[in-house]
This record gives C-alpha cells, structure tokens and sequence, in this order.
C-alpha cells in the first residue's frame, strides 16, 4: 500500500518535503514504516531520534498501520 | 477541549494579558506563569533569530495532555498555553503559560511540570539562525 | 536601590505589562512570574474585600534584602516586584513578582524564593473583611 | 527618655494609633521597651508574636536604642 508521511523540521529537509509517499508491503506496522523510510532516508539514522505519529498520538514499534491513517515523522521536539 | 484548559498556538505575537484574563477566577489566590523568551545567544554563540514550526492539531492535543495531567497531579483550577510559530526576533516571546490555583504552591508546581513536559513531546520544532548558517534544534546527538 | 531590582508599593492597580517589560532582556531566555489574586474565600469563609497597610521604606528595603538573597542563590538577572496597598477587591492583584533568567530553572526557583519569603518577613499587613466583622490576618495564634 | 513607636497593622488598633510615646530608662534596648509595651498595653501578649525594627531593620533584643531611632512595632505580617 502507499501512505502519505508528514514531515516536520529536520525531517522535512531529509525528506524533501511537508508530504512524501511511500510505499509499504501489508500488513504494515511502525517497525517497518521506520525501516523502510531509514532505507530511503538514510540521514534519518543519524538522527538523535525520531517517532512516528499515528492519528495525532505517539505510536509504538508494533503499531499497525492503515491507508487511512495521518502518519507524521516526528523529529526531536524543541517548542519552548 | 477541557473547559478549564486553554490552548492556542498562534503566528501572531503572544498576548500575555489573554492568558492572564483567561485564568483569573474569584476563587484562585495565585497565578504562576511561565514566559519563554527568545535569547541573543545560544552555547556561546551569537543567535540572530529562531523559527517555529508546529504539527497544529497533534500540537494542541499533546499540550492539552500536558495540561490534562498537571491538573490531575496538583489542585489547580485553570491552565492557559500559547505558543508561537514562525520567525521570532531577540526578546520575542514563544511561549506562555499561565496556571491559577487556591493556592500558589500548585500553581507553582503545575507550571513547572507543563513547560518541562512540553518540551519533551510537543510536537513543535526550532530553528536557530546564526550569522553563518541555521540548524535545527536537538536534532542530532 | 541594585541596577537589577524594582521595588514599588503602590496604591493604584498594578500592572503586569509594568513588571514584565521591566524584567525582559535581550540576554534572557525565561521569565517566571507570580501574581497573587484576592480570593472569595478564606477557610470556608466569604470575603468581601482585603485591606493592604505596608511599612513603607522598611516594606521596600526587605523586599530589596529578598530580592539580593535571590540574586546570590540563583543565576537571575532582574527581579521586579510590586505590591499593592489599599482596599482589594475579590479578583485584584495583591502582588507581581517577575523574576527574568538565562534559563527558566533559576527563575522559577528564585520567584518561589521571593514570595515565600515576601510573606514572611515583608512588613505588609492584610486585613479581610467578612460580613460579620474584620480580622488581621495570622495576628493571633 | 521618651520614644515615639510607630504601630500598624493590628498593634495600631492595640496602641490606639499610628505614632504612640512611651517613656523608658536609659540606656533602653529591646527587651526593655517590649515589657514597657506589654505593660502598657497588655493585648500584644495576645498576638501570635511581634518584633521591633529600629531604622527600618528587624531588631534583636539586646539592641540598644536610642531616643533618635525610628521605633516601629511589627505584629505578624502577612503580605503577598
């Protein structure tokens, strides 16, 4: 299946933009979203971390993803 | 949105007057609030200006989680959080938030714990500008 | 009267927009301030309204005493307090204290520092008034 | 001497006014003008405690004074 991510500070710039697709075996979980993507993006592992949000919450390795669902690459948070 | 909490991130600059009004009650005998302000200097080095960025709706989610929990943990009664995004100059204000409590102690406590906590998993990026060149914030190790 | 502290006691409104351009410095990166608000109620008790009576040159010259302690044990830069004096109604503010640092730690640390001690060692007397009469607050055990 | 004493608060209401005179023997400190107030005014045993600053500081009660001093009697504050 192809999903859409939203990329935001850092990632934005590893990604090449706010929305990027990307293109999954299913069924799809976190783990393999975040392989795939270090695949493509390999600055990605240089990263002090990253999350991945799912639906607007904070999504674990084990997670499956739907087609449906507002995937965002979150990089290291600094609001403030 | 919990009606005791209030949460707004806004491009235009932050008015501390609306977090202040929005907190007031009768029944509150102190008001902590926490004012972010941008710094001329960041490690030593000269910073010319920052840019937010923010995921808006997992933003204000996350931050209304903050405030959620603070007010499970402390008896406060009312908590405001403004964030700012876009360019901010030197002295510009990112951030406010205002908690009223019966008493200050909470207030206190409660404010700590929600710009401490926000920090760490709101969904809101910075950008330091210097005069040779631009990073973002914590991103890498 | 130090470069970094502002003292005033004054009858008329205080203002925070007062305290907080007062405190804001390009070099700073957080301001913590604390606001007192006059509540409806006092142990189960309506109040109708306070009364405020200072000491004035003592009252100023311990907030200074307060305000240096704060300087010597956190690394703050500016330091404004206000206090007010007078009749309050329910909802004024008695009291602002902005406390303006490098880093929020030492701001929130300090402003908790200085309305602790304001409370106890500021020569300020509080009066509430209830519909049944008046009493100093803490005169008697 | 005499010395004038200055009282807010609830000692105002005690000395029955702002500025009030009491007459010690010299040499004066602390502890002497405090017995002449309690004898004099008997309530301010009642209070929760009270101090005497002279010239805008907290006093011990050893401290001497002087008729030249600024007395101020300080019943329990409660600013903020």
């Amino acid at each position: 299946m192809e999903i859409t991510i939203l990329a935001f500070g850092i990632a934005k710039d590893i990604l090449g933009g706010i929305r990027v697709n990307i293109t999954l075996n299913e069924p799809a979980n976190i783990h393999a979203l975040k392989q795939q993507l270090e695949h493509n993006y390999p600055p990605l592992k240089e990263l002090a971390s990253y999350m991945i949000a799912v639906n607007n919450n904070y999504a674990s390795d084990t997670q499956t993803i739907l087609s449906t669902d507002e995937i965002a690459l979150i990089p290291p948070v600094s609001g403030g | 949105m919990h009606p005791n909490i209030n949460i707004e991130i806004l491009s235009a600059p932050l008015e501390l007057a609306n977090c202040l009004a929005w907190v007031q009650s009768p029944t509150c005998g102190g008001i902590d609030v926490f004012i972010g302000t941008v710094r001329n200097a960041t490690k030593g080095k000269q910073v010319e200006k920052l840019e937010f960025e923010a995921y808006l709706p997992m933003a204000i989610a996350e931050m209304e989680k903050i405030a959620m929990q603070a007010m499970e943990q402390w008896p406060v009664e009312k908590i405001s959080i403004h964030h700012r995004t876009g360019i901010l100059a030197v002295g510009e204000i990112p951030v406010i938030i205002a908690v009223a409590a019966a008493h200050r102690s909470a207030a206190f406590e409660a404010c700590r714990y929600v710009i401490d906590t926000l920090k760490k998993t709101v969904p809101i990026w910075k950008k330091e500008f210097f005069a040779d060149g631009a990073v973002w914030v914590a991103a890498h190790p």
